[in-house]
């Protein structure tokens, strides 16, 4: 191995394997990125054993590409022994960077996750009560499975982090740009979010925009999209407002509102809490009963304003 | 969230006599206060508003080179102005100095001495916690254009046009029309003294003609309108050429037109010859002909009441000045035929103004015929028979007997109401000013300020603002005057430091907060995609900085880190 | 509108109402008045004609015709009511029908001045100028300063309108605190929105204002001078507080023994001799009612308790009243008005019934910041231990009305009382329905009405509001309350529903119409401005002119000039200010108030014609 | 010792804010538990505030504005009222009882009325008990 | 079918003394005032208003104004000054006028010229006839007054009485029938049944002999004073009419003269009262006069004076040419008196009066039954 190549490592959490997906949607340039670093370490890409990285002195590796929420303890074990191994870290993607959809769990309780997953589930044989353990004596061994723990931690939840870089995934332009940075070392100082703009995604919108009147919110499958105005005028959720831009604006392109993936724009610390204060400024309701009206197509307010940040959230609900 | 340099904060504690010494526990307080971040002095005393009190203050901000003040005492409503004022004159901006109220509610709303401290302490931390954030904040000035555009060339427009005239402000009135003098012109007199709406008229007419200060373009309308208060660039398109012009303010007094009596099915206006409008009577009166379409004398004159006013199918308002002008017709048609009867049909006598009552029972002593109707069953009026000794028949629910009547007539008037120029729509984009349900001018407040609007700098005044009578549209144009002396008398507009204001680095522009401004002070460059807050026409509330998805709006003062420290330190 | 120069003009001089045509001579004015018309060059023919029975056009016309005549000008105190007739006689005749001119004057009691401004008049119709075009006059304004007496809503507007321009203003207020009547009011019509929270502010912001000077306990004495250059008296009686040291803490309040009827209160509510009319006060200060204050009736030999109480020592019950003077260009008058006292309608029952209420008790009543909270409740009987007589007093506990009775109208549009409509009876009235169905949804409530007067923006809809919320609006004024069974009955006609109404009523709210502040008799006097015949102050011209009065320099503003709803004294009190900053503005007081002789206006007029006739 | 609620109070300067003056030149006595902070507008108040205070462990979060038709800047009160709405939603969302944010319209006039609010929130959160949520914890490591 | 407004009428009424009726601006205030006003029968305001609106057919209809007593509390409190007492008054001279066959009375009213043209003229004759009757059938000297031989012997007058009562109370009846006709029979809203009015007439009666309903107003001085004055007159009425010949007769009938002094003083009484108090316009109700009001007013003196006055000159002076000189005068005014105000002026009121409230009690009645199964009532109108 030549010893000037970079050696860095990537590796999910609780993640769908997407960002991963965006590495490789990189195309030839994960290729010249091999060019370049030593990939140690991605369960998906390359064989490599946790032990492996054990092995590896501190800070032997210059990066790690960490996608995924923190999960469970494997992911938080997997966090800490990756933090202290990689003089780099990068959060990569929103389940990473904010909790992301995983996040989402942390509406309910650990608890009501196990009762509709395992005992309340239409699936579940009749009957059967089984549960996850992290300890189960199987056939005179005790197998250990990963605690599962009672929410949905962002990766700085549980280390710190040097870099995020949002989106679900995070568009392959720009994690190539991210990955250039990384190879040319031009990453700006610690603790800034890379491959993203600085502006909410409405500056790179290319719809038209008005000054904003919504007269009541639509599901998405209500109405079919005028594709030049804005999406938000129209009564759809977009999350764009309160989203920081970098995408290019992919989603609202196939007229499609902004989900909010790459979370929310400098500054602002509760995108869910914001995006709630920006919907509901725009509609012309008098009274309750009226704004009730308007609201209508928003059912689950806290998981549409929050569908990728939840774990961010200003608030969590208690875990107690 | 970058904190700024451990600060020099005073906190003083006002025991307020024993008011707030009774249940607050003042030198706990300032005991307390000293182990905050970033407090170097903290002191209680008897009464800080008084003299020894704010020395107290100045001596300790130069002694100990304080940079942030905090009181805890009464409402900032009562003494904050009299701190500010203390800052200023220890040398310190006046917008470094926090209160926490502590009086007002607190001691004198809780009676448990413990609890009451507890609270105050909360109070007096988060206004310390609060003050660290504060920054020095200016009054700014923007220039006063003196020169004033006046939309409207008729009574209200120039009274208005006369008022800054003769005060030696230029005026340029904008006119529609090919004259001056509106709707007043085409009537003869005005009720209820029976003066000539001629001589009004002539007299003002003369006086702008004459006035140096005023330049009428007939004509003429407004095309379009940039800039803020104080500072506008008007074009005016003056018989298809433009011109620009440069002003400080606008007045609109647009004025109203006549509601279409066609509309009215019953009443065969359009079909029947002998049933006339209001404004064709007035013409009947000038020129001394009260006279049925075929040349007779009419023997009896009708009046109808609220033709389109007042009723659930045209407009629900009350035309305000119908009354008494049909009252006045009641007097000028007995004086033109003293042998003619006169029957008027009315819903209610809206005989409210000075002298008006007077005026309706005099109208009743020479006999008119007040018939009342009810509302939204206005009266049918078809032609007599032939055995009929009159031209016409009003059928009506007559309501103060009862009776299903029918009045013969010769010649019936209707009373049309106001309604809003056609063109009003256009104007309010032009000039950004809002209307009502009805079409009319919104004013700022109809209280506060009845002739102001929500956007600075433009005012409205007369019967575009809703229907009004003369006295009272030359007392809205006088009042629209004296909101533009008032500024021009200091020849530039004081801006309040506290406003909101963009940060351009922030903005998507995605435009949520264009409709959060009731006084449009948010513009949108398109160029920039970014809003921008126009410090002049902006009060300050915050909406648009609640609404800001990106944080870019910021309200001084009342900043989001301001109050997110706020929030913690009373928790 | 050009105006011919020289026409055979004809001059009617109509005799005032029940005036007869005397036989010979006349009474002086209208002899001088006939003289002066008669040898004016463009003069042909001078008649006399009685007001009624209104003249023949037919007649007219024969005499116009005899005399050729040109042009005719109609002279008198309402000259406009003949002037359909003249128009018909000179199309009759032939002649245009445009050329009769009006000249309209108050001969009053023939005095000098009142004759010179007839005679003007005339010479201005008779030459077809504006009268007032031709009187306009221009003085130069010596001092920049306002005086506006009043510190109601109208005296605060134009008092911060001015000051806002920068402009020294001095607002002197009777009582011991800015608000006027608005402060006690709860909600404001058709939107209902508190009074309070539109009037403080601006009360705080005259208190605080750098460029005003508030003198409340204060009145005008004298005044002195000529337009633009004022010199006013105003005698400020002892506050005995200094409201610089009070911290409005209410420790004086407490000791002191005496209790008085709150003024503020409309009465339904008591007040100790040291008080604060009410806790949004500007000054934010307590005063010493010297009428009821033990210490100063008993010239200082007993009580003092409060200067004891007072740590801040702000106390001196020895004060004594100061006369101070001040120069002014300008003097804006907005005394506003007293409420119509109920009483003089025996009829309804007031104060021989403890339920019936008048409108500002009701204000009081039914304000959240009144002495029961806000809760509309019944007046019930309480054995007062000090004074040992049972009293009917506001318990914010009491029991609530399960009727209520509204009765518009009350000593308004009636002669035996005040004859003109109080323009404001209506809304309010309606707004009291509302809050009564609205904090008693169970209550009935009832409106006896004779117009209904919702011509403002947005009343009428209000109107429609009320009678969906559930009232019943009766249009009939009730004649009367009465007892029977022990309950008040409120009898009237529903005129409409064709009936006789005899509702048992738990309470009556008496609309009652508003009249002229006690002092403005003595103002107009003291200031040279008139007023009209049911007290009012006069103002120059109803159309031209609405808010200037007879002496240049003085304007009225809100109710004082004529009852007037909120927004129309805002915008009154704006245009006043306006007239005020004009001259500050421009350095030139410029008013056609008279004071020019008959020959000035009439050698202007000439210019003028020759002017307007180039126009 | 017993559960005293602690709730923060967002009061518009020009109607609530005065009506809260105007309990204590009153006399007026309630609860000591509500702590003020003043804004311009009750429209000021982003959602954001909200939840810090919960966040911070505010067992409640009083918003007090103008009466609908009142508010000083003309609107603003019914944009609080439009976000009220969703913010409750949202607040819901995350297991708070949505009565522990409340929206109150109370006058300048209102000082009583200012008092019976705090009194009775502050009775109603006392029934329901302490809040139930947690502090976004910077780190998981810290706890 | 729509009523026809007559904006006119009201110039007509004008000549009857409703001068300030249009000035009435409906505020009702009359009729809550008014102890009288109540369902079915509101007034003064709706009279005033039929009036204002020439609904002269409802006008005439109209029961109304015999129910008041123009007590004035109305005019009074009125706001606007319109009278609607006198209106009220000038009401039931016109109704007079409407029920009247003969339109004498219309003629009265509207010309005061011809009223005073009537009475002189029916004096002259009456002067020149009963003169002639004494020299040419009666006792042919002016210096016998009673007794054999006397100028005028009562008998011949007495059955001139009759005839003249006769005439007079068939002109009434033609009248009252009329007013019936008017109020009541032609309206078809009213189905009064016949045994109604055989049961109730005892109320015309009742009225006619008490005004008892004239005590309801609230001042009750009125009430006694004409209560007097009727009284007085039928006091005179009867003697006049049953024993004219003991007034006459020597030796004296002393109780026939002792009612006589006392109906005489009343009737000066109560005419001088009424007299001062019109000239002195002290209360609402004298405070306007109709010229038939002065007419009626100084007859009735005219006749009490002379009346008296012959006696006196007889029974206490024995100047009987005196006294018959006097008797004829005395008569000039009676019969001119009773001729023009029975049928056709005022005293026709107390015909109308009771009869008015009789019918009033009859469409009450009426009125009651068609609306008998229904019966709750006073709900607020828009509750």
């Amino acid at each position: 191995m030549n010893g000037d190549k970079l050696k860095i490592a990537l590796y999910w959490g609780a993640a769908c394997g997407g960002c991963d997906v965006a590495v490789l949607d990189t195309d030839e340039f994960v290729l010249e990125l091999a060019a370049e670093a030593d990939i140690l370490f991605w369960p998906i890409a390359v064989d490599g054993k946790y032990e492996d990285i054990r092995a590896l002195p501190d800070g032997a590796l210059d990066a790690t590409l960490f996608s995924g929420a923190v999960r469970n303890a494997e992911n938080e074990d997997v966090a800490h022994l990756l933090r202290e191994k990689s003089q780099v870290l990068i959060a990569l993607g929103s389940c990473s960077a904010f909790g992301g959809i995983p996040g989402l769990a942390n509406a309910v309780t650990r608890e009501e996750i196990l009762e509709r997953v395992y005992l309340d589930n239409p699936s579940i044989e009749l009957g059967n009560r089984t549960v996850p353990r992290t300890r189960v004596p199987v056939n005179g061994t005790e197998l250990e499975l990963p605690a599962f723990y009672p929410r949905v931690w962002r990766l700085s939840d549980v280390v710190d982090v040097d870099y995020l870089v949002p989106g679900c995934p995070p568009a392959p332009e720009r994690v190539q740009e991210v990955l250039a940075a990384l190879v040319s070392g031009t990453l700006p100082p610690r603790g800034a979010v890379v491959g993203a703009a600085e502006k909410a995604l409405c500056e790179e919108c290319r719809r038209r925009k008005a000054d904003k009147r919504v007269a009541r919110f639509v599901r998405p499958w209500e109405i079919v999209p005028d594709p030049e105005s804005c999406l938000l005028e129209q009564g759809l959720p977009c999350a764009g407002p309160a989203t920081r831009g970098g995408c290019g604006a992919r989603c609202p392109d196939i007229n499609q509102a902004c989900r909010g993936c790459y979370g929310p724009p400098p500054g602002v610390q509760d995108q869910g809490a914001t995006l709630v204060g920006a919907w509901a400024s725009v509609i012309e309701a008098k009274t309750v009963e009226e704004a009730e009206t308007a609201f209508a197509g928003l059912p689950d307010v806290l998981g549409i304003a929050h569908r990728f940040t939840l774990p961010a959230s200003l608030l969590q609900r208690s875990c107690r | 969230m970058s904190r700024p340099p451990l600060p020099r904060i005073g906190v003083f504690v006002c025991n307020c006599g024993t008011n707030i010494a009774r249940t607050v526990d003042c030198e706990e307080i300032a005991c307390a206060a000293m182990e905050w971040p970033g407090v170097v002095v903290a002191r209680a005393y008897k009464y800080m508003c008084s003299d020894p009190g704010q020395e107290m203050i100045a001596e300790e901000v130069r002694e100990k080179r304080l940079d942030r003040v905090v009181v805890a005492a009464c409402s900032p409503r009562m003494h904050e102005p009299t701190f500010r004022r203390a800052l200023a004159s220890s040398g310190l901006n006046p917008y470094l100095l926090e209160m926490a109220n502590i009086r007002e509610q607190c001691s004198w709303v809780h009676d448990d001495p413990r609890a009451a401290t507890d609270k105050a302490l909360a109070l007096a931390r988060a206004a310390v916690a609060r003050v660290v954030r504060h920054e020095p904040l200016e009054k700014r000035f923007v220039p006063m254009n003196p020169a004033t555009l006046v939309l409207g060339g008729g009574i209200a427009g120039m009274t208005a046009a006369l008022q800054l005239a003769d005060a030696g402000q230029p005026v340029t009135i904008v006119e529609r029309a090919d004259r001056l003098g509106g709707n007043v012109a085409r009537i003869d007199l005005t009720a209820p003294h029976l003066d000539s709406a001629r001589e009004l008229l002539l007299g003002r007419l003369a006086r702008v003609s004459m006035h140096p200060m005023i330049s009428v373009l007939l004509r003429a309308e407004l095309e379009q309108l940039e800039g803020y208060q104080g500072n506008f660039t008007a074009d005016v398109a003056v018989e298809g050429a433009s011109r620009r012009l440069e002003i400080g303010s606008v007045v609109v007094c647009t004025g109203y037109k006549e509601f279409d009596a066609a509309r009215v099915e019953g009443l065969g206006y359009g079909r029947l010859p002998d049933v006339i409008t209001s404004f064709e009577l007035e013409l009947m009166l000038k020129r001394g002909r009260i006279e049925m379409a075929d040349g007779r004398t009419p023997r009896t004159v009708a009046l109808v009441h609220c033709v389109g006013s007042r009723s659930e199918e045209y407009h629900g308002y009350c035309s305000r000045v119908c009354c008494m002008t049909a009252l006045k017709y009641g007097h000028e048609v007995k004086s033109a035929l003293p042998g003619a009867a006169v029957v008027d049909l009315y819903i209610d006598m809206h005989a409210f103004g000075k002298g008006c009552e007077d005026f309706y029972r005099k109208t009743a002593e020479i006999k008119t015929l007040f018939l009342m109707y009810g509302k939204n069953a206005p009266p049918v009026i078809r032609p007599a028979g032939p055995k009929d000794d009159c031209n016409l028949l009003i059928t009506l629910d007559e309501k103060l007997s009862g009776e299903e009547i029918e009045v013969p007539a010769d010649l019936v008037v209707l009373m049309v109401g106001m309604e809003p120029r056609e063109d009003a729509g256009r104007v309010a984009q032009l000039v950004n000013i809002s209307r009502d349900k009805d079409g009319w001018f919104i004013e700022s407040h109809p209280k506060l300020d009845p002739v102001a609007t929500t956007t600075d700098g433009i005012y409205i005044a007369g019967a575009c603002q809703s229907p009004k009578d003369i006295p009272d549209s030359v007392a809205q144009a006088r009042a629209a005057a004296a909101r533009i002396l008032a500024k021009v008398a200091k020849g530039k507009i004081e801006v309040d430091a506290i406003f909101a204001e963009v940060d351009a680095a922030r903005c998507s522009g995605c435009r949520i907060c264009g409709t959060m401004c009731p006084y449009g002070a948010i513009e949108y460059d398109e160029e920039q995609k970014s809003s921008r807050v126009v410090e002049a026409s902006c009060k300050a509330c915050g909406c648009c900085a609640a609404a800001c998805p990106s944080l870019a709006v910021r309200a001084r003062h009342f900043t989001d880190e301001q109050i997110f420290a706020q929030i913690e330190g009373v928790l | 509108m050009s105006v011919a120069a020289s026409q055979r003009v004809g001059v009617f001089l109509i005799l005032d109402d029940g005036e007869r045509p005397p036989a010979r001579g006349g009474p002086p004015g209208l002899d001088l008045i006939r003289s002066y018309s008669s040898q004016l060059p463009e003069v042909v023919r001078v008649s006399t004609l009685p007001a009624t029975p209104r003249p023949d056009p037919l007649a007219l016309a024969s005499a116009i015709r005899r005399d050729t005549l040109e042009a005719v000008v109609l002279a008198g105190a309402n000259p406009g009511a003949l002037k359909p007739a003249f128009t018909r006689a000179m199309d009759l005749a032939g002649a245009d029908p445009a050329r009769v001119r009006l000249a309209r004057f108050r001969r009053g009691d023939g005095s000098d001045r009142a004759t010179e401004a007839a005679q003007a008049a005339v010479a201005c119709a008779v030459l077809g100028v504006p009268y007032h075009l031709a009187t306009i006059r221009e003085t130069r304004a010596v001092h920049a300063g306002t005086l506006v007496i009043g510190g109601g809503v109208a005296g605060i507007q134009a008092a911060l309108e001015i000051a806002d321009a920068g402009q020294r203003v001095v607002l002197v207020e009777k009582t011991g605190t800015l608000g006027g009547h608005m402060a006690m009011f709860d909600k404001t019509f058709p939107t209902l929105d508190c009074a309070a929270c539109i009037l403080t502010p601006k009360m705080v912001a005259v208190g605080q204002h750098e460029m005003i000077e508030v003198m409340t306990l204060s009145e005008v004495i004298g005044v002195d001078g000529t337009p633009g250059n004022y010199r006013v008296e105003i005698r400020n009686r002892a506050r005995r507080v200094d409201p610089a040291a009070c911290v409005a803490c209410h420790a004086c309040m407490e000791v002191c023994p005496t209790i008085v009827p709150s003024e503020f209160d409309a009465g339904i509510a008591t007040r100790k001799a040291i008080f604060m009319p009410f806790p949004q006060a500007v000054p934010n200060a307590y005063l010493i009612d010297a009428a009821s204050c033990v210490y100063v009736q008993t010239e200082g030999q007993r009580c003092g308790a409060c200067v004891k109480k007072c740590a801040k020592q702000a106390i001196d019950l020895d004060a004594e009243d100061e006369v101070v003077l001040r120069d002014v260009g300008n003097i804006i008058v907005a005394t506003g008005y007293e409420p119509f006292p109920a009483e003089q309608v025996e009829r309804y029952g007031f104060r021989r019934y403890p339920n019936v209420l008048t409108a500002l008790e009701f204000e009081r009543l039914t304000n959240a910041s009144g002495p029961t909270g806000g809760r509309i409740v019944m007046k019930t009987k309480r054995f007062n231990k000090r004074r040992k007589v049972e009293e009917w007093v506001c318990d914010p506990e009491g029991p609530q009305p399960a009727s209520v009775a509204i009765i518009h109208c009350v000593g308004s549009r009636d002669r035996n009382h005040n004859p003109y409509c109080s323009r404001v009876c209506c809304m309010y009235s309606l707004k009291f329905a509302h809050l009564v169905r609205e904090k008693l949804p169970d209550a009935r409530c009832y409106e006896f009405y004779i117009d209904m007067r919702a011509f403002g923006k947005g009343y009428e809809e209000f109107f429609e509001r009320i009678k969906e919320e559930g009232v019943a609006v009766v249009r009939g004024r009730s004649a009367k309350v009465i007892e029977k069974d022990g309950r008040m009955v409120v009898r009237g006609e529903d005129i409409l529903g064709d009936r006789m109404l005899e509702y048992p009523v738990d309470m009556v709210l008496l609309s009652v119409g508003l009249q002229p502040s006690p002092g403005s008799a003595d103002l107009a006097a003291l200031l040279g401005i008139g007023r009209d015949e049911h007290g009012f102050f006069r103002e120059l011209e109803y159309n031209a002119d609405p808010t200037g009065t007879e002496r240049g320099g003085i304007f009225v503003a809100g109710v004082c000039q004529g009852p007037k709803d909120i927004p129309d004294t805002v915008a009154q009190a704006a245009a006043v200010a306006a007239r005020a900053l004009r001259s500050v503005v421009s350095g030139i007081e410029r008013d056609s108030s008279g004071g020019l002789t008959a020959a000035q206006v009439e050698s202007r007029a000439r210019e003028l014609a020759t002017q307007l006739a180039a126009l | 010792m017993a559960f005293e609620p602690r709730i923060v109070g967002f009061l518009c300067n020009w109607c609530s804010y005065t009506g809260a003056d105007l309990a204590g030149t009153s006399r007026i006595k309630y609860p000591p538990n509500v702590r003020v902070i003043r804004t311009m507008c009750s429209a000021r108040i982003r959602p954001s505030f909200v939840l810090k205070a919960l966040a911070e462990g505010a067992d409640g979060v009083l918003i007090c504005g103008c009466h609908p038709g009142d508010c000083h800047y003309s609107e603003g009160n019914y944009k609080t009222l439009r976000r009220q709405v969703l913010l409750k939603r949202l607040v819901a969302g995350y297991g708070i009882e949505p009565e522990r944010v409340r929206l109150e319209w109370v006058s300048a006039s209102e000082g009583q009325r200012f008092a019976e609010v705090v009194a009775d929130m502050t009775e109603r959160i006392r029934r329901l008990g302490p809040s139930r949520v947690e502090m976004l914890p910077s780190t998981r490591r810290a706890g | 079918m729509a009523v026809r407004a007559n904006p006119r009428l009201i110039d007509e009424l004008e000549l009857y003394g409703a001068e300030d009726v249009q000035k009435c601006y409906h505020c009702g205030n009359c009729s809550a005032v008014c102890p009288f006003s109540r369902e079915p029968f509101l007034f003064p305001r709706k009279s005033m208003r039929y009036l204002q609106m020439g609904l002269e057919e409802r006008l005439a209809g109209t029961l109304e104004p015999w129910l008041c007593y123009y007590c004035g509390e109305c005019s009074e409190q009125c706001p606007r000054e319109a009278e609607p007492g006198e209106t009220m008054m000038s009401i039931r001279r016109w109704l007079t006028a409407q029920y009247d066959v003969t339109g004498l009375s219309k003629l009265f009213y509207r010309s005061w010229r011809a009223e005073l043209a009537a009475v002189l003229l029916v004096a002259l004759l009456t002067g020149a006839g009963f003169l002639l009757f004494g020299l040419k059938y009666g006792g042919g000297s002016l210096g016998v007054y009673a007794g054999p031989g006397a100028f005028l012997p009562a008998s011949s007058v007495h059955v001139f009485d009759w005839i003249l009562g006769g005439t007079l109370a068939a002109l009434l009846a033609a009248n009252c029938a009329r007013m019936w006709w008017l109020t009541t029979g032609r309206d078809r809203r009213v189905r009064v049944p016949l045994l109604d009015y055989v049961t109730r007439a005892f109320l015309v009666p009742l009225h006619f002999v008490t005004q008892k309903r004239y005590r309801e107003c609230e001042s009750k001085r009125p009430w006694a004073v004409h209560f007097a004055l009727v009284a007085s007159y039928l006091t005179m009425l009867v003697l006049i009419m049953l024993f004219l010949e003991s007034l006459h007769a020597a030796p004296a009938n002393r109780l026939a003269h002792a009612f006589g002094y006392l109906a005489t003083a009343g009737l000066l009484g109560t005419t001088l009262y009424a007299l001062r108090g019109r000239w002195r316009r002290a209360t609402p109700l004298h405070r306007h006069s109709h010229e038939t009001d002065w007419v009626f007013l100084v007859l009735l003196v005219y006749v009490a004076a002379t009346g008296i006055l012959q006696h006196a000159l007889y029974r206490w002076f024995g100047l009987d040419t005196a006294a018959n000189v006097v008797y004829i005068a005395h008569l000039m005014g009676a019969v001119p008196m009773l001729a023009v105000e029975v049928p056709f002026s005022k005293w026709s009121h107390l015909a109308y009066r009771p009869l008015a409230m009789y019918f009033a009690d009859l469409h009450e009645r009426a009125l009651a039954r068609a609306a008998s199964p229904a019966g709750a009532q006073s709900v607020p109108a828009a509750a």
